[in-house]
C-alpha cells in the first residue's frame, strides 16, 4: 500500500516522458490522476491506521541488496503518517496550481511527481540506505524545477541549494555507513534497518560526530539558523507550485529525520548538544521574524517567516518531551498547510498583478472580497491566533520547552525569544495582509477579478483544516502521541544499557 | 663494460633528453629529445639482453623503434600542420589547452 | 688485453653518445641539433654492435640515423632552422633541478638496488653459432608474432594519419577567450 | 444577504444569549449561596498529550453570570443601535458578523474554565477588536490603528501564555478551580511563583485594558465605528483585564506586592488619562481617555482588594460609558460624521433626547449624587483610603481624577449642546427609534443601577468572599462629591460663558496644555524608542547579518574554492613544456618511492 503511494507518482513521472510534449491535456490528466490516486490511497492509510499502536504499520519488506543486507523496507507510524498524507495532499494542490503553465508543462509535471515520490519515500523508508536514496531523489527534481522554471537568479539559487544539501547528505551517508558498521562490530550482523539500529549502543564520542553528521544534513534541509542562507534565494527563485511542495513537504523531511534518526539513535549526543541546538533554533526564530519585518517582497517575507516557524519545530523537538515533539509534529502539518497556502496566495496575487512587491499592492480587498477573507484567515493562522491551528502547535511546543528537563537552564530565555518572535509575527503578517488587501487604491487594474472557482477550491481545504485543527486537534495528537511516547521510552532503555556497560541487543 | 655502465649511460642520456624536452622551445628539437629518451631505453634493453642472454630485450627495442618511427612521422606532420596554420614554432605560444 | 681494449672502446663510444646528446639539447640551431642527434644515433648503433645486437644496430642505422633523421632534416629545411634564444628563467631552473634529481635517483637506483638475474631463453652457444639476425627473426616470428603484427598495424595507422593531416587543410584555430 | 435579515439574525442571536443569561441568573438566584460557587461543564476533550489534558469546558459561577449579563445586555442594546447607525453601509452584514464574533469571543473569555481557553477568548476578542477597528478598511488611519491595537494585544497574549506555562509547570494543571485550590493550599503570601504568575497575567490585563504603559492603542481605536467603540472599547472588552484580576483574585490575594502595583498603575493611569482628556477636541477621543481613566479606577479597586466594588463599577461604567458613546454616536450621526468638538454646539434644541441622555451619562460619569456612577465611584474612593490596603495617596489622586473627570465630560457637554452650532451646513435631527430606544434604556440603567450595589456584593460573595463593610466617612464623601461639582462648575465657567477666559487659561498654562494635547508625547517616545530601532535592526540584520554575514560567508566558501581551482587551473598552462615538467616531477616523486621505500 505504501509502495503504491510512493511509486504511483514515480511511475507516472517516468510515464510522462513518453507522452507527446505538445499534448498537455494528456500530461495534465496523467499527473493529476497519479497525484490524486496517491492521495486517495494515503487517505486510506490514514483511515485504517490504528491510532493506539505505537509501532510501524503497513510494513513491507524484501531484500534489495543481498550482499549488504539492504532491504526495501517501508512502514509508517504516528509520526510519519500525517506527514505522508500532508505530502500527497499538497502534491495534488501543487499540481492543480501548475496546470495552466504554458512552458513545457509535461516535463514540469514529471519533475513535480518525482519530487513528490522522493518526499514520500523519505517519510516511509525504514532502511537507512533506502532513506538515503529517497533523500537524494528529492534533490534532483528540485534542481531542475528551480533551474529551468525559476525566476530571478535561479541558477545561483539552485546551485546554492544543491551544494548545501549535498554537503549535508554526503556527511549523512558517512554516518549511515558508520552506524551500521558499529552495529556489525557489536553483533556481527550487517543491517541497515532503522528499527534495529535504534537499539545499538554507541559510545558517546562516536555518537557525537555521527549525530553531528546526521544533524547537519537535516538542519540544512529544515533549515536551522545559521544554515538557512540557501532558503531565501531558493524560495524567491522557485516557481510557486514547486514551492508548495518544497516548503510544505520537503522542509519537513529534515525535522522528520531529526525525530527519526537523531533522537533515538544518539541520546547522549542529544543530551549534550540540545542546549546549543536550542540556541540556534531560538536564534533563528527571532532572526527570521526580525528580518521578515523588513521585507518588501512577498515571497521573501513568507520565506523568512518560514525560517522563524521552522525554528519553532526544531526547538520543540529538542525540548525532548511529549508536548514538545507532539507540538513539533503538529506544527509541521500546520506549517505545511499555512505556508503553502500563503505561497499560493502570493502566486495568485502575482498572476493578477504581475508583481510581488508589497509597495505595488494596496487595497486589493475591495476588488477581491473572497480572497480577502481567506487571506485573512491564513494570515491569522500564521501569526498563531488561538483557535486556529498555528497556535495549537506553538502552544504545545513552548509548553514543552518550558517544562523541558533537557533545556532546563535556557528554557525561559527560549520561550521569551519565541514570545518576541510571535509579536514580530503579528507585525509582519499584518504588514503583508494589510499592505496588500486594505487601504484605498485608485490605481487598481480595471480587469482585476476575485479568485475563480479553481483557486477557491485550492485554498478551501487549507482554510477548513486550519479551523478544524485549531478547534479540535485531539484526533491529530492522538495519532502522534503513542509513537512519540515510544520514541522517548526507547531512548530510556538505551540509556539504561549504556549504564550497564553497553553491548548490543 | 658491465651493467652499471649501461645503466649510467642510459640514465644520463634519458635525463639529458628529459631536460632538453623541458628547456627547449622548438618542437622539432623537443622531438629529438624524445628520440634521445627512447634511444636511451633502447640501449638499456640491448645491454641487458646481452647480459642476460635473452632475446626479449632486442625484440622490445625493435618494437620501440617501430613505435618511435610512427610517432616521429605523425608528430612531424602535426608540427607541420601547426606551422601552416600559425606560422610560429614556439611551443610556449601554443597554449590552447590553457585552463 | 682484448678485454681492456673492448671496454675502452665501449666506454669511449658511450661517452661520445652522451656528449652528442648534450650537443642536441645545447645547440641553438636545429640543424646542428639534428646533426648531433645523427652522431648520437651512430654511437648508439656502435654500442648495440658491441653488445652483440647486430641486427638492431643495423636497423638503428637504417631506420633512425637514415630515415628518421633525414625526415627531420627535411622538415627543418622546410620550416627554416631558426635559432632559438636561450635565456635563464625559473622554468629552466626547475627543469634543471628536476632533471638533476631524476638523474640522482636513477643513479641511486642503478647502483644501490639489487638486479635480479633473468634466465635467458637462448644460451650463448646458440647465439654464437646461429648469429643474431636469425635468432631475432626466429623470436620475432614465433613468440612475438602478435606484437609484431600490431606494430605493423601501428605503422599503417601512422601512415594513414599523416595522409589525413597533410591532405586536408585545417582552418586556423581561434584562441579561446574567457 | 439582505441587510435587514443580517441585522435581525445578529440581534436575535445576541438577544437570545441575553435571555439565556437571564435564565442562568434566575437559576442561580434559587440556589443557596454555598452552592453557587461554580459549575464546570465539559464540552469535549480538546487535547491529550503525555501529562497534559485539556478539556473545552465552561465555568458557571456568579462572576461569569454577572459578566454574561453585562456583555449580552449591553451588547444587545448596541446591536439594536447599530441596526440604525450602520444602515446604508455597503458592508452591513460583515459588520454584524464581526460584532457577533466579538460577542462569542467575549463569552468564551468569560465562560472559560481554565487558563487556556481564557487565552483563546482573550486573543479572539483581540481579533474581533482588530477587525472592527479596521472595519473601514479603506481608511489608512483605521488600518494603522487596527494594527497597533492587535500588536499591543499580542504582547499581552504572549505574557498570558507564559503565565499559563508557569502555572502549568507549577501546578500541573490549567484548570481555574484546581489551580486556585492548590495555590491556597501551597503558596505563602508573596511567594515568588505567585508574584511571577500575577505579574505575567497583568501584562495581558494591562494590554487589554489599556493601562500604562500599553495604553496607546485605545485612543487610536476610536477609528472604528462608534457602536464598536461603545461595545468593545468602553463597555466590555477593555474591562476584561479587570475581570481577569477578579477571576484570579485567589492568586492576587497571595501576592500583595502585585496588588499594590495594580492599584498604583490603576490610579496613575486614571489621572494620566484624565488629564489628557481635558484638552482633546475629538469627542470620541475624550470619551476614550475617560474610559482609560475609569479603567484605572477599576484597577485601583481590585488592587486594593475590593473586588466586588470593582465589578460594580465595571457594570455601571458599562452602562454610562456605552450611553455616552452611543449618544456621541448619535450626535456624530446627526452631523454627518463630524467628530470635532469645535464644530459642534447648540444641539440641545435640535436633539433634545440625545441631549438628555448625554447629560445623564455625563452626570453618572462625573459621580453626581444619586446617579449610578456616584455609588460605584464613591465605594472605590472611600475604600482607597479606608480599605485594608488603602492610603492617602491613592485617595488624593482618585479625588483629583474625579474632579478632572467632571471637568472634561462637562466640557464636552457644553461644547456640544450649548451655544450655537458651529458647522452651519449641518442639519442635526433626532435619529429613528432604533437609535434612540437603546439610549433611553441605557440612560435608565445609568441612572438607576446605583441601587444594585448591595445586590452585587451579595451576588458575588460566593466568589470573592463576604464584601468588606462599606466604610462610612461623611467628610471624605463630601470632599469627593465636592470635587466633582467643582469640576462641573469650572467647566461651566470656562465653556458656558465667553471665550476670553478660556483663552486666558490656555495662555497661562501653555506648556502643560501642549504636553497634554500631544498626549505626553508617548506615541512619539514609543516610535523613537521601540518602533524605529526595531525596523532599523530588521534592516540591519538583513543587510549586515544576512547579506554581508551569513550569506556572504557561505558564498565566500564557494568563491574561495573557485579561487583555489583557478589557481590550480593556472598549472594547466597549456604549455607542453610545463606539462613535461610536471610529468618529470611526478616521475621524480614516484621514483622517490620506488627507490627509498
Amino acid at each position: 500500500m505504501l509502495s503504491l503511494i510512493v511509486f504511483i507518482p514515480l511511475v507516472a513521472a517516468l510515464g510522462l516522458l513518453f507522452v507527446d510534449r505538445n499534448n498537455p491535456a494528456v500530461a495534465r490528466a496523467v499527473a493529476l490522476g497519479a497525484a490524486s490516486l496517491s492521495f486517495l490511497i494515503s487517505l486510506g492509510v490514514l483511515v485504517w491506521f490504528k491510532e493506539a499502536d505505537p509501532g510501524m504499520q503497513f510494513t513491507e519488506s524484501f531484500l534489495w541488496v543481498k550482499l549488504l543486507n539492504i532491504r526495501y523496507q517501508v512502514g509508517v507510524d504516528g509520526i510519519s503518517v500525517l506527514l505522508l498524507v500532508l505530502t500527497t495532499f499538497l502534491s495534488v494542490i501543487a499540481i492543480f496550481f501548475s496546470l495552466d503553465r504554458k512552458d513545457n508543462l509535461r516535463d514540469f509535471l514529471a519533475l513535480m511527481l518525482a519530487l513528490e515520490a522522493g518526499t514520500l519515500g523519505v517519510f516511509v523508508a525504514l532502511d537507512t540506505i533506502l532513506f538515503y536514496v529517497f533523500w537524494e531523489l528529492m534533490l534532483i527534481p528540485t534542481y531542475f524545477l528551480i533551474g529551468i522554471w525559476g525566476e530571478g537568479r535561479r541558477v545561483y539559487a539552485t546551485t546554492k541549494f544543491v551544494l548545501y544539501t549535498l554537503v549535508g547528505s554526503l556527511l549523512m551517508l558517512v554516518a549511515i555507513v558508520s552506524i551500521s558498521v558499529a552495529h556489525y562490530n557489536a553483533t556481527h550482523e550487517l543491517t541497515f534497518d532503522i528499527q534495529t539500529l535504534v537499539h545499538t549502543h554507541i559510545d558517546p564520542v562516536s555518537q557525537l560526530w555521527m549525530f553531528l553528521f546526521f544533524f547537519l544534513a537535516f538542519a540544512i534541509k529544515v533549515p536551522v539558523f545559521p544554515l538557512h542562507s540557501w532558503l531565501p534565494h531558493t524560495y524567491v527563485a522557485c516557481p510557486i507550485p514547486a514551492l508548495v511542495l518544497l516548503t510544505g513537504a520537503m522542509s519537513k523531511t529534515g525535522a522528520y529525520g531529526i525525530i527519526r534518526f537523531c533522537l533515538p539513535m544518539f541520546p547522549d549526543a542529544v543530551e549534550s548538544l540540545a542546549v546549543a541546538i536550542g540556541c540556534a533554533a531560538a536564534g533563528g526564530i527571532v532572526y527570521g521574524a526580525w528580518i521578515a519585518v523588513a521585507q518588501k517582497d512577498l515571497k521573501a517575507l513568507v520565506a523568512y517567516s518560514s525560517i522563524s516557524h521552522l525554528g519553532f519545530i526544531v526547538l520543540g523537538i529538542f525540548a525532548h518531551n511529549g508536548q514538545g515533539i507532539e507540538g513539533s509534529v503538529l506544527q509541521m502539518i500546520n506549517h505545511g498547510i499555512i505556508a503553502s497556502a500563503l505561497f499560493l496566495i502570493v502566486g495568485i496575487l502575482e498572476k493578477r498583478m504581475g508583481t510581488r512587491n508589497l509597495k505595488d499592492f494596496r487595497g486589493l480587498g475591495t476588488a477581491m472580497p473572497v480572497l480577502y477573507g481567506m487571506f485573512m484567515l491564513i494570515t491569522l493562522a500564521a501569526l498563531g491566533l488561538p483557535g486556529l491551528n498555528g497556535f495549537v502547535g506553538e502552544f504545545l511546543i513552548l509548553m514543552g520547552v518550558w517544562t523541558s528537563a533537557m533545556l532546563s537552564d535556557m528554557s525561559t530565555i527560549f520561550v521569551l525569544m519565541a514570545g518576541l518572535a510571535i509579536v514580530f509575527a503579528s507585525i509582519y503578517m499584518l504588514y503583508m495582509f494589510q499592505g496588500a488587501m486594505q487601504e484605498k487604491n485608485d490605481k487598481l487594474p480595471a480587469h482585476l477579478t476575485d479568485i475563480n472557482r479553481g483557486e477557491f477550491g485550492l485554498l478551501l481545504p487549507a482554510c477548513l483544516l486550519i479551523v478544524f485543527i485549531g478547534l479540535y486537534p485531539k484526533p491529530f495528537i492522538d495519532r502522534v502521541s503513542p509513537s512519540v511516547d515510544r520514541l522517548l521510552t526507547i531512548e530510556k532503555t538505551v540509556n539504561l544499557d549504556a549504564g550497564h556497560g553497553g553491548g548490543h541487543h | 663494460m658491465g651493467p652499471n655502465f649501461v645503466l649510467i649511460i642510459s640514465a644520463t642520456i634519458f635525463c639529458i633528453g628529459a631536460l632538453g624536452f623541458m628547456i627547449r622551445k622548438n618542437p622539432l628539437i623537443m622531438f629529438m629529445c624524445v628520440e634521445l629518451m627512447l634511444n636511451s631505453v633502447n640501449f638499456l634493453l640491448i645491454g641487458y639482453s646481452d647480459f642476460l642472454n635473452s632475446m626479449d630485450g632486442q625484440i622490445f627495442a625493435l618494437m620501440i623503434m617501430a613505435v618511435a618511427a610512427a610517432e616521429v612521422v605523425v608528430g612531424l606532420a602535426i608540427i607541420l600542420t601547426i606551422f601552416r596554420t600559425r606560422h610560429d614554432l614556439n611551443v610556449d605560444h601554443i597554449n590552447v589547452l590553457k585552463g | 688485453m682484448f678485454e681492456i681494449t673492448y671496454d675502452l672502446v665501449v666506454f669511449i663510444t658511450g661517452l661520445m653518445a652522451v656528449l652528442a646528446s648534450l650537443g642536441v639539447i645545447l645547440c641553438s640551431s636545429p640543424i646542428y641539433c639534428a646533426l648531433y642527434l645523427i652522431g648520437h644515433m651512430i654511437c648508439l648503433a656502435l654500442l648495440f654492435l658491441l653488445y652483440h645486437a647486430e641486427f638492431v644496430a643495423a636497423v638503428q642505422i637504417i631506420v633512425y640515423a637514415g630515415a628518421v633523421m633525414i625526415l627531420f632534416l627535411f622538415i627543418i629545411a622546410l620550416l627554416g632552422g631558426r635559432k632559438e634564444i636561450q635565456e635563464a628563467s625559473f622554468e629552466r631552473f626547475m627543469a634543471l633541478s628536476f632533471a638533476g634529481t631524476l638523474f640522482g635517483e636513477l643513479l641511486l637506483a642503478a647502483t644501490v638496488g639489487p638486479t635480479k638475474p633473468i634466465q635467458g631463453a637462448v644460451d650463448a652457444q646458440v647465439l654464437a653459432e646461429v648469429g643474431s639476425a636469425k635468432v631475432v627473426g626466429l623470436e620475432l616470428f614465433s613468440r612475438h608474432l602478435v606484437p609484431f603484427e600490431l606494430a605493423s598495424v601501428l605503422l599503417l595507422v601512422a601512415a594513414v594519419g599523416i595522409i589525413c593531416l597533410a591532405k586536408f587543410p585545417s582552418a586556423p584555430l581561434k584562441r579561446r577567450t574567457r | 444577504m439582505p441587510h435587514r435579515r443580517a441585522g435581525l439574525i445578529a440581534c436575535g442571536a445576541v438577544g437570545g444569549a441575553f435571555a439565556f443569561s437571564l435564565y442562568a441568573l434566575s437559576q442561580m438566584m434559587f440556589l443557596e449561596a454555598e452552592q453557587r460557587a461554580g459549575h464546570v461543564l465539559t464540552l469535549y476533550t480538546w487535547i491529550t498529550s503525555e501529562t497534559f489534558t485539556l478539556n473545552l469546558s465552561i465555568l458557571i459561577d456568579p462572576l461569569s453570570v454577572f459578566m454574561f449579563l453585562i456583555v449580552t445586555g449591553v451588547g444587545f442594546l448596541i446591536h439594536v443601535y447599530s441596526l440604525s447607525y450602520m444602515e446604508g453601509d455597503p458592508e452591513f452584514p460583515r459588520f454584524f458578523a464581526y460584532l457577533n464574533l466579538f460577542i462569542f469571543s467575549m463569552l468564551v473569555l468569560i465562560a472559560a474554565a481554565d487558563f487556556f481557553f481564557l487565552i483563546v477568548g482573550w486573543a479572539l476578542v483581540g481579533l474581533a477588536s482588530y477587525l472592527l477597528i479596521g472595519f473601514w478598511r479603506e481608511k489608512t488611519s483605521a488600518v494603522l490603528a487596527a494594527r497597533k491595537a492587535f500588536v499591543m494585544n499580542v504582547i499581552g497574549d504572549v505574557g498570558m501564555v507564559i503565565a499559563a506555562f508557569v502555572i502549568f509547570s507549577h501546578f500541573g494543571t490549567l484548570n481555574y478551580l484546581d489551580v486556585f485550590a492548590a495555590a491556597k493550599a501551597n503558596l505563602r503570601p508573596n511567594d515568588d511563583v505567585a508574584l511571577l504568575i500575577t505579574l505575567l497575567l497583568l501584562v495581558g490585563a494591562f494590554a487589554k485594558s489599556a493601562q500604562l504603559p500599553l495604553h496607546t492603542w485605545l485612543p487610536d481605536a476610536m477609528e472604528g465605528p462608534t457602536p464598536v467603540s461603545a461595545l468593545i472599547h468602553a463597555a466590555t472588552m477593555v474591562t476584561a483585564g479587570v475581570y481577569l484580576v477578579a477571576r484570579c483574585h485567589v492568586l492576587y490575594e497571595l501576592a500583595p506586592y502585585t496588588m499594590y502595583f495594580i492599584a498604583g498603575v490603576g490610579v496613575i493611569t486614571a489621572v494620566f488619562a484624565g488629564s489628557m482628556a481635558l484638552v482633546q477636541y475629538d469627542i470620541k477621543r475624550v470619551i476614550a481617555y475617560s474610559t482609560m481613566s475609569q479603567l484605572g479606577y477599576m484597577f485601583l479597586a481590585v488592587g486594593i482588594g475590593v473586588f466586588s466594588a470593582g465589578m460594580f463599577h465595571l457594570m455601571t461604567h458599562a452602562f454610562f460609558k456605552a450611553l455616552l458613546f452611543l449618544s456621541a454616536g448619535s450626535v456624530i450621526h446627526a452631523l454627518n460624521g463630524e467628530q470635532d468638538l469645535r464644530r459642534m454646539g447648540g444641539l440641545r434644541k435640535s436633539m433634545p433626547l440625545t441631549h438628555l441622555t448625554f447629560l445623564i451619562g455625563s452626570l453618572a460619569l462625573a459621580g453626581f449624587p444619586l446617579t449610578s456612577g456616584f455609588y460605584s465611584k464613591e465605594a472605590i474612593i472611600l475604600s482607597s483610603y479606608h480599605g485594608e490596603m488603602g492610603n492617602i495617596f491613592f485617595w488624593a489622586i482618585a479625588v483629583l481624577t474625579a474632579g478632572m473627570t467632571a471637568f472634561y465630560i462637562f466640557r464636552v457637554y457644553f461644547y456640544t449642546f450649548n451655544g450655537t452650532l458651529r458647522s452651519p451646513e449641518a442639519h442635526p435631527h433626532e435619529g429613528p427609534l432604533a437609535l434612540t430606544a437603546p439610549l433611553v434604556a441605557l440612560a435608565g440603567l445609568a441612572l438607576l443601577a446605583g441601587g444594585l450595589g448591595h445586590w452585587v456584593d451579595e451576588f458575588l460573595a460566593p466568589v470573592f468572599g463576604a464584601a468588606p463593610v462599606h466604610p462610612e466617612d461623611e467628610l471624605l464623601e463630601t470632599i469627593a462629591v465636592t470635587a466633582g461639582v467643582v469640576g462641573i462648575a469650572f467647566a461651566g465657567i470656562l465653556y458656558m460663558t465667553g471665550r476670553d477666559r478660556l483663552e486666558f487659561v490656555k495662555q497661562a498654562l501653555a506648556p502643560i496644555y501642549d504636553l497634554l494635547y500631544n498626549k505626553y508625547y508617548v506615541d512619539e517616545i514609543y516610535d523613537f524608542l521601540i518602533v524605529r530601532p526595531t525596523k532599523a535592526i530588521g534592516a540591519f540584520l538583513e543587510e549586515k547579518a544576512e547579506r554581508q554575514g551569513i550569506d556572504f560567508a557561505v558564498d565566500e566558501v564557494g568563491a574561495q574554492i573557485h579561487g583555489v581551482s583557478r589557481g590550480i587551473g593556472l598549472w594547466q598552462s597549456g604549455k607542453v613544456r610545463t606539462y613535461a615538467l610536471n610529468m618529470v616531477a611526478g616521475l621524480v616523486v614516484i621514483l622517490l618511492f620506488v627507490v627509498f621505500l
